[in-house]
């Protein structure tokens, strides 16, 4: 059962990544690219987590494998912001 | 079906270096290096290497990555036709025919690994790679901080004498409560924690002192760049006590050692007592981990620099 | 204590020398005594010896250096000769060079380096090996090149440089001689004859005529004679002891030491190498001669006189019948004891009248009597009138020549004696005969012309009493019957 | 004897990380290690009949890394101890700016690091030892900050950086093939077909390391660029590291897989070495590069080893004349050459400049230092009785009796390109013009006499040296050379 | 057989690694070329030490050292890129200058 449940996430998620990169390589400028990536990837990446879940064997890998989604967020929030500023030409 | 991940990994990280190597712009080559490093760590999972991987992804991609990003900040764009082609061809694909027949003429293995393995919790760490690290050939890796300090006292006679006393690297202007701020402010905690949690896993599960120092670099590295703390100038005594504390326990140890064995038969040069190995291991790694981490701090953010 | 002789004399020359070039440069007193004292130390050594090596007994030293590198120093008859007439002048010089120097900057340098180039000739006496020989022979180039260039002017500059020009690759020819030959007879000593049959014929020929190439530079034979003429820069004590005693002697010591204790001169007569030797030094003779003729300097004249004086040396050892060698060794001593004069004379003449060229030698005779008598002396030994030492050269030369069956020999000596007499007699006719202008200022210098007389003396006596057993032809003779003859 | 190893080991490393604490008091931490050294090697040296092995940690290889000293181990050691003594007591760095602070930790890791790869039986540690010779060498190449200086350092780290990965590359490869780094196991394993492979590796990193002709470009420009108490360190000790794991490699790992194409090939380049060396040297102006390239020269002697001692020879009986002779002339050249570079440095303080033009009248201004400087010349011309000369007697010696008398060119032609190319400095010396350099200081003068006496000494005294050179040597061929 | 995939795919990254380190002028591309070779070697030895089924440590722990190695001469280097840079502003060795 945990299995289909994997399945289904996990496709799902590289649904979001191939979207975030198709916006990566077709969007004009940085701005909108950033918005592909961060938001999509970001989406992709919970997914695969949350399949990943399932196949979890105990509290700590669950631990695990949250705070690392929970890491990757911050970081390429503050990432996205940072590039978007310099992109904008001001200081960041 | 490992073997087509395997055949599409090697595909990713062959193409990922090609890249790197003959990318057009200096910065596609290093963000196509750290990409490239983040697949070989890859490679190191598939060969259950786990110490190494995390070593290859925080020191092979991270470290160096950034050092080659910061270091393309501070070049001008130049265009730079590479010299002639066929002599380098040749040499490359020569010494790559080469090692591809080597590794298919090599004999079954022959490796020490169920040596090690038997031997290694009698030397006070059940990981074996530590105990390899830490207990049987201790001489290597005490040579190895010696390396990180002698690259870390190059780095720093780089500078100018004007800039000399100053504190590493270049100083950081950064918006108070900036995004950056915030970010150096909420990720340092998390980091600190999982830093120490891995040179503590180090003596039983994969993990230890060079890993863990990494993390913590990369901690002190953010929290300096997020301008929230400034670095001690690099004459201060504190920050030289802390760059040599680690080599200098272990040597003190090893000394130690040395002069046990004067009279106790089962003391040597660099031999740790058996009774209590394990927490003397792990007492020598924070040691060395402290030390790794600044140092590895100090050099990414590399000489002193005045305001030029 | 027979092994310890011969270091002691090796360090009476060597010890003085390390010893003055830490000496402060105006300690004049302690310098000059100690460098005689050295020189008196050396001198008595040697008679102490002299009359136990005639009585037969072997005084030897080894010194291990690396398996098959050792040095030897071995007192034997042949060595005694060279070393008495080192020491003896040595002596002498130094007495002179005091005197020369007086006042002079960079003292310490130059007795340091004189003392240190005496050693080296006494290590190149000593030596019972070839590779001890070839030792002292390289110290003798790095320790006489300071001497050369000692008034560091543009000039004696040049001379070092033409001389290391010359010695080095010299050294380096009679180094591949060395080692080609020991490497198929091993380790060889002067006193054990080794058998050469290791090598064949062909290469023991290569190997004679790399040895007489590599000594030939010092020993100043023609085509390698370049380097003489030019170290004529030099002051005048340096000239008269290394290039009319020790330097050019030693290239004369080593062919002689090499055709008759490592060759052998059965081997040689075999290998049919004597006769071109003998040639060889006869173009020297003559040709030195004649360029002799040509010069107008009267040091560069006596240069060129040296140039073919020690080719009598190497044509008597080359003709190996028993008289040509006994007239090539004592003219080793009569040769040096002559030129010495000549030089101490012409170091006068320039020193005190300021006379370098020959034409204003007119009229000094008169009026530098002392000097000029010496000079006369010398100059009529040189010709080989009787009763000067040179004469009994020439005689025994030639008696040695028709023994040996070469009477062309017989017509060199002739030609040369006449040659001698064509450029020294001028000289003399100058220096007696000729009007000088008188208003010349003189300085007396005992220091100077004592030196000068008591050699012209020591070459008259080595004529008139040549037949007593402790003179140069009685030791001479000694050393034929004892070694070379059986 | 168990406390010597870890002495020689762990003391100069102890030192950089006190200097590093307190570097204003540099200068004295170094003269304690040389003191503590010096003694410790005298001990050694006396003690020493037969090789002592301390197998680090207890671990006995392969597992664990051992520390061996033998007689060429001692006499390397014994090298960098005298040369690094005089270095240091030469340098003169005060205070803690950025040069001072920087060098005397740096010179002491320089220390540690070769008296780890002199004392160490592990290939891998090897590599980390050479890794860390590097480091500091490049450091000091470029300590003194000119654009020169550093231009020559990165020319110096990009050689040193692909002579370390081949090197690595050849040390995987042994691993990978027999499961062993430790030099005394590896004769043991049974020979596989990757070994020529591994071995080649190996060997060209380190001909790169050591500046064998072909790859000689970086050394001249790295160490004329380099202070000289630097450049005497890099010209005197660093190229002999590389080349004591050459002859550790080839005379002890793996001694018959030297085939005689390899053997001849090393003896051809090492003769290129000697005779471009010298022509080089004698094109230069300045005297700093005269003695750089004159290392690239000497260097080249050392290769002859190979071609009279090497591969399947080593059992001939002049084989033991040969390998000696080339230690002699490593140690000859070591000690000359640092009394060479720190003249150098004195002159080039006293004068503003390096150029050979400055030196006119160095002679009467400076008497110690010309003195010397000539005492070293003698020794790298191969002139009795000097190192150099018993070094070159035993090397040629040694080609004749083996019937390959073409082998003893190099050294002959070398000794004459060195008295060629030493001759305009000395001369100029001896100039007759009154020196325009600033008088120096008798006691900084001593030091660079004391090191070419060193080399004279080691000529007139050669049996103790030949005789600790012949313990635990590989086919120790106990007679001399017949 | 996986193991064999990846140890061909460090010797080709050994390959590309040399291939570029001559062929690269920029000493930025040097550096990073220097890094590949030594990640190419690391993952070589590291396949070769996985060939007989049991990971053997001792390669793991070789490999770690050379990493820390490799990334101390890479700090250096670039450390003096920049400074030849400042000093000659240059990004090539002198004898490469087009």
């Amino acid at each position: 059962m945990g299995d289909v449940f994997s399945v289904i996430l996990t496709s799902a998620a590289l649904l979001f990544y191939v979207a975030g990169t198709v916006g990566l390589i077709r969007f004009p400028d940085t701005h909108s690219r950033l918005h592909a990536l961060t938001k999509a990837d970001n989406l992709g990446l919970g997914l695969l987590i949350l399949g990943l879940m399932a196949q979890a064997d105990g509290w700590v890998t669950l631990g695990k494998l949250l705070l690392t989604w929970v890491l990757a967020l911050i970081a390429a929030g503050a990432a996205a912001q940072l590039v978007a500023r310099t992109a904008l030409g001001d200081r960041r | 079906m490992t073997l087509a991940f395997d055949l599409v990994l090697c595909a990713m990280i062959v193409g990922a270096a090609i890249c790197a190597a003959v990318a057009g712009t200096i910065f596609a080559a290093a963000v196509f290096f750290i990409v490239y490093g983040i697949f070989v760590s890859l490679a190191w999972l598939r060969l259950d290497a786990f110490d190494v991987a995390l070593a290859e992804a925080a020191m092979g991609a991270g470290l160096t990555g950034i050092l080659l990003l910061r270091a393309l900040g501070r070049m001008p764009a130049s265009e730079d036709r590479p010299g002639p082609a066929l002599a380098p061809a040749l040499a490359g694909a020569g010494l790559a025919l080469a090692l591809g027949w080597a590794f298919l003429a090599l004999p079954e293995s022959a490796g020490l690994g169920p040596v090690v393995r038997n031997a290694a919790p009698g030397a006070g760490a059940e990981n074996p790679v530590t105990a390899v690290l830490l207990a049987f050939r201790a001489w290597d890796t005490l040579l190895e901080t010696i390396v990180l300090l002698a690259a870390l006292l190059g780095v720093w006679a780089l500078s100018r004498d004007e800039a000399w006393g100053l504190p590493p690297g270049l100083p950081q202007r950064v918006r108070p409560d900036g995004v950056l701020a915030g970010f150096g402010r909420i990720l340092p905690p998390i980091g600190a924690v999982v830093g120490v949690y891995l040179v503590w896993a180090g003596t039983s599960r994969p993990g230890g002192a060079f890993q863990g120092g990494t993390v913590l670099a990369a901690v002190a590295l953010l929290v300096s760049m997020a301008g929230l703390a400034q670095a001690p100038r690099v004459t201060s005594g504190a920050l030289r006590l802390v760059l040599v504390a680690g080599p200098l326990v272990f040597l003190g140890m090893a000394f130690i050692g040395a002069v046990l064995s004067l009279w106790q038969p089962g003391a040597a040069f660099l031999a740790l007592p058996e009774a209590h190995a394990k927490s003397l291991i792990l007492g020598i790694e924070l040691m060395l981990t402290l030390s790794i981490a600044v140092t590895l701090a100090a050099l990414v953010a590399g000489p002193p620099e005045d305001r030029a | 204590m027979t092994a310890l002789l011969p270091l002691l004399i090796l360090m009476t020359s060597a010890v003085p020398a390390v010893i003055t070039f830490f000496l402060a440069e105006d300690s004049h007193r302690l310098r000059n005594t100690l460098n005689l004292a050295g020189a008196v130390l050396k001198l008595a050594l040697i008679v102490f010896m002299l009359r136990e090596v005639a009585a037969g007994t072997v005084y030897e030293t080894r010194l291990n250096f690396a398996p098959g590198l050792y040095l030897l120093l071995r007192a034997d008859a042949l060595s005694l000769l060279f070393l008495t007439l080192s020491a003896f002048l040595w002596l002498l010089t130094t007495v002179y060079a005091i005197a020369y120097f007086e006042k002079e900057h960079d003292l310490s340098r130059f007795f340091g380096f004189f003392s240190l180039c005496v050693a080296a000739t006494t290590g190149i006496a000593l030596s019972g090996t070839l590779i001890s020989f070839f030792i002292f022979y390289e110290l003798l180039t790095l320790s006489t090149w300071p001497l050369v260039v000692h008034k560091q002017d543009d000039k004696s500059l040049a001379a070092g440089r033409s001389y290391l020009s010359y010695a080095l690759p010299g050294s380096a020819v009679l180094l591949i001689a060395i080692i080609w030959l020991e490497s198929a007879t091993g380790p060889l000593e002067f006193a054990m004859p080794h058998p050469l049959g290791g090598l064949e014929e062909a290469s023991l020929r290569a190997i004679f005529a790399l040895f007489i190439l590599g000594l030939g530079v010092k020993a100043a034979l023609v085509p390698l004679h370049g380097w003489l003429p030019g170290a004529m820069a030099a002051p005048a004590p340096v000239s008269a002891l290394l290039h009319a005693v020790a330097v050019v002697k030693a290239g004369a010591f080593g062919i002689v030491r090499v055709i008759y204790d490592v060759f052998g001169i059965g081997l040689v007569a075999q290998l049919g190498v004597g006769l071109p030797l003998a040639m060889l030094a006869s173009v020297t003779i003559i040709w030195g001669s004649i360029r002799a003729l040509q010069q107008t300097e009267v040091k560069k004249r006596l240069a060129f006189s040296t140039v073919s004086q020690v080719s009598y040396i190497i044509l008597g050892a080359a003709l190996a019948g028993p008289y040509a060698v006994i007239g090539g060794l004592v003219h080793l001593v009569h040769q040096g004891l002559m030129k010495i004069t000549l030089f101490f004379c012409a170091g006068i003449y320039q020193e005190r009248a300021g006379i370098t060229r020959i034409e204003d030698l007119g009229g000094i005779g008169p009026r530098m009597p002392w000097t000029s008598v010496a000079f006369s002396l010398g100059a009529m030994g040189m010709i080989g009138l009787p009763p000067m030492a040179g004469f009994i050269t020439k005689l025994y030369l030639g008696i040695g020549a028709i023994e040996a069956g070469a009477p062309w020999v017989v017509a060199v000596l002739a030609g040369s004696t006449l040659l001698n007499a064509a450029y020294f007699l001028p000289l003399l006719y100058r220096i007696w005969f000729l009007p000088g202008n008188e208003d010349l200022p003189v300085a007396p210098a005992p220091g100077l012309v004592v030196p000068a007389a008591v050699t012209a003396a020591a070459a008259l006596g080595a004529g008139l009493f040549a037949g007593a057993a402790m003179s140069p032809l009685g030791w001479a003779t000694l050393i034929v019957t004892r070694e070379y003859m059986p | 004897m168990s406390l010597i190893l870890p002495l020689l080991a762990a003391v100069p490393l102890l030192g950089a990380i006190a200097a590093v604490l307190a570097p204003r008091a540099g200068k004295g931490i170094g003269l304690g290690v040389a003191i503590v050294l010096l003694a410790a090697l005298a001990v050694l040296v006396g003690g020493l009949n037969t090789p002592v092995v301390l197998p680090l940690g207890g671990w006995e290889p392969p597992l664990g890394i051992a520390l061996r000293v033998d007689g060429l181990a001692a006499a390397f050691l014994g090298l960098a101890a005298v040369v690094m003594t005089g270095v240091l007591i030469a340098a003169p760095y005060r205070g803690a700016g950025r040069e001072a602070a920087a060098f005397w930790p740096l010179a002491l890791l320089l220390w540690g690091a070769l008296n780890a790869i002199f004392l160490s039986r592990d290939l891998f540690n090897l590599y980390v030892g050479l890794e860390l010779l590097t480091l500091a060498a490049v450091a000091l190449a470029a300590l003194s900050g000119s654009a020169g200086a550093l231009a020559a350092a990165i020319r110096y780290m990009v050689f040193a950086l692909m002579g370390s990965l081949l090197f690595l590359l050849g040390v995987a490869l042994t691993y990978a093939a027999h499961g062993a780094l430790d030099l005394a196991a590896l004769p043991g394993r049974n020979p596989q077909p990757t070994d020529a492979l591994a071995a080649g590796l190996m060997t060209a990193g380190l001909l790169v390391k050591t500046a064998l002709f072909p790859f000689h470009a970086w050394l001249a420009p790295a160490h004329s660029g380099a202070p000289a108490p630097a450049s005497a360190m890099l010209s005197a000790l660093v190229p002999k590291a590389s080349f004591y794991i050459l002859l550790r490699l080839w005379f002890e790992a793996l001694p018959d897989l030297g085939r005689p194409g390899f053997l001849w090939l090393m003896g051809a380049l090492g003769t290129a070495a000697i005779l471009y060396g010298g022509v080089m040297a004698l094109r230069q102006a300045r005297l700093k590069l005269v003695i750089a390239y004159s290392t690239v020269a000497q260097i080249g002697y050392l290769f002859l080893v190979f071609p009279l001692a090497g591969g399947g020879g080593a059992a001939q009986p002049w084989a033991a004349g040969a390998w000696t002779g080339v230690v002699f002339h490593a140690l000859a050249h070591g000690l000359a050459k640092a009394a060479m570079f720190l003249c150098a440095g004195l002159w080039l303080a006293a004068a503003g400049n390096d150029r050979i033009e400055a030196l006119r009248g160095a002679a009467r201004a400076t008497p110690m230092a010309v003195f010397a400087f000539a005492l070293a010349a003698i020794s790298l011309m191969g002139l009795p009785p000097s190192g150099g000369f018993t070094a070159k007697y035993l090397m040629v010696t040694s080609a004749f009796a083996a019937g390959a008398p073409y082998w003893a060119l190099g050294p002959l032609l070398g000794g004459l390109l060195a008295a060629a190319y030493l001759y305009r400095p000395i001369a100029a010396a001896f100039a007759p013009v009154e020196p325009e350099l600033r008088p120096v200081p008798r006691g900084q003068q001593a030091v660079p006499l004391a090191l070419a006496l060193g080399a004279i000494v080691l000529g007139l005294a050669s049996a103790p040296p030949f005789d600790l050179l012949q313990i635990g040597r590989p086919e120790a061929a106990a007679r001399g050379v017949e | 057989m996986n193991v064999t995939v990846l140890g061909l795919c460090g010797a080709l990254l050994v390959g590309i690694g040399v291939f570029a380190f001559l062929w690269q002028r920029h000493l930025l591309r040097r550096v990073l070329a220097f890094n590949v070779i030594g990640s190419g070697i690391f993952l070589y030895l590291g396949a070769a030490g996985a060939r007989g089924g049991a990971a053997d440590p001792v390669p793991h722990a070789l490999i770690i050292t050379g990493i820390v190695v490799a990334l101390s001469a890479s700090a250096l280097a670039v450390a003096l890129v920049l400074a030849h840079l400042h000093a000659s502003s240059a990004t090539r060795l002198p004898e490469d200058e087009p």
